[in-house]
């Protein structure tokens, strides 16, 4: 599975996209997951009140299934316009 | 439905221009565009536009699509940028045309509203006290309540 | 405040990019245009614009500088064309900027509203089936207290 | 006092303007004066609720003042936009 970090997401953890593999079920236990590998994922991650998530390039919500997905994307609110 | 992300710039007067001349039996054209602001203080040399290419189309396709239908429209454009901009510098611009002009205004307004907080766009500003992203705010996410 | 009564065209994409570039610290700029459409059925072989020289102006003055104090606005531009008109030129256009978007489409909204029902212009279609004065519709005077 | 009509109300009158030497206090008065000239004057009259007045270009109601007045025009509700 590709994960994509945007923004400040993508300059904390100091990489533009990964492929994991990875037994989550859902987007919720995935950043569970990268939370525990470096304190730079535990800082990216650390208010997810402050993130926003995308699978397969649509906006959902951290409690979505990653059954069958390519691509997960972790960015903060867009500002876009 | 026209709808464009691109690193360069794009000719206002030229696309107003040509969307309005490709409208046929339409009787009112809105447009919006979005410029580069200075920043009162510190002084701002440039923003930086990040997206997600890919994600950044889906979402101007739903957003463009979502406003034909409730709408009654002869046509909607999007053109977005992304990359380095300066002050003044076109960020973007929406072009909406309907028969009667209240469906074009609510239109165009529904597409900046959305654009803003569901394009997947993130801004940078570089001043001489550092750089930042730009914060989200809690009313552009309230605006939505609004359709 | 930029306004004009005119009977010959403008030129839409110029005077758009002539507007936003005169702004300055202006993040929003909204134009509406107005375009003569055709009519179903009949079919409109022109539209003749009469206007009330000297009140018009007046009027125009008046919409737009009430538009400059109830919203913050860097500036307003109204263009408007009196005289023979054929499908798919353009009437008029309005232009409005402002630091922050609600303030540029509120202010365009509120012009429209405004030009439609409180600008002396009267418009004469003509078609194959003869020649008939545009009637107000009662939703345009209601248009006026959103306001 | 000039006397100025637009769009189906010059057309029923026949011209765009005149100047009148009126003892008419207000607009209605005016009215009534000029419904007793002839039959195109009382044509154009015939419904107030369909016609418009502005005194010295300025938009008011049929009850105004004609007191120092110059210019008073009556006209169909506008459409412009």
């Amino acid at each position: 599975m590709d994960v994509l970090y945007f923004a400040w997401v993508r300059e904390r953890i100091g990489i533009p996209r990964e492929t994991l593999d990875t037994s989550a079920r859902t987007v919720a236990e995935l950043v569970e997951e990268l939370r525990g590998r470096e304190d730079r994922y535990a800082a990216a991650f650390a208010d997810l009140s402050a993130l926003r998530v995308a699978v397969d390039q649509d906006l959902t919500d951290f409690d979505a299934s990653l059954e069958g997905v390519r691509e997960v994307a972790f960015f903060p609110p867009m500002t876009g316009g | 439905m026209i709808l464009r992300v691109q690193s360069e710039p794009f000719d206002l007067g030229a696309e107003t221009d040509t969307f309005a001349k490709a409208q046929s039996g339409m009787g009112a054209v809105v447009t919006f565009t979005g410029i580069v602001r200075d920043l009162p203080g510190a002084g701002l040399d440039r923003m930086e536009i990040e997206h997600y290419p890919g994600m950044t189309e889906k979402a101007l396709e739903k957003i463009a699509s979502e406003a034909m239908q409730r709408w009654d429209l002869g046509d909607v454009l999007i053109i977005h940028r992304y990359g380095v901009l300066r002050p003044d510098d076109r960020i973007m611009m929406v072009a909406t045309s309907s028969r009667h002009r209240a469906d074009a205004f609510a239109a165009a307004d529904f597409l900046m509203d959305y654009l803003k907080s569901r394009a997947p766009f993130w801004k940078k500003e570089f001043t001489s006290s550092g750089a930042e992203w730009v914060a989200s705010k809690d009313t552009d996410e309230a605006a939505l309540d609004r359709w």
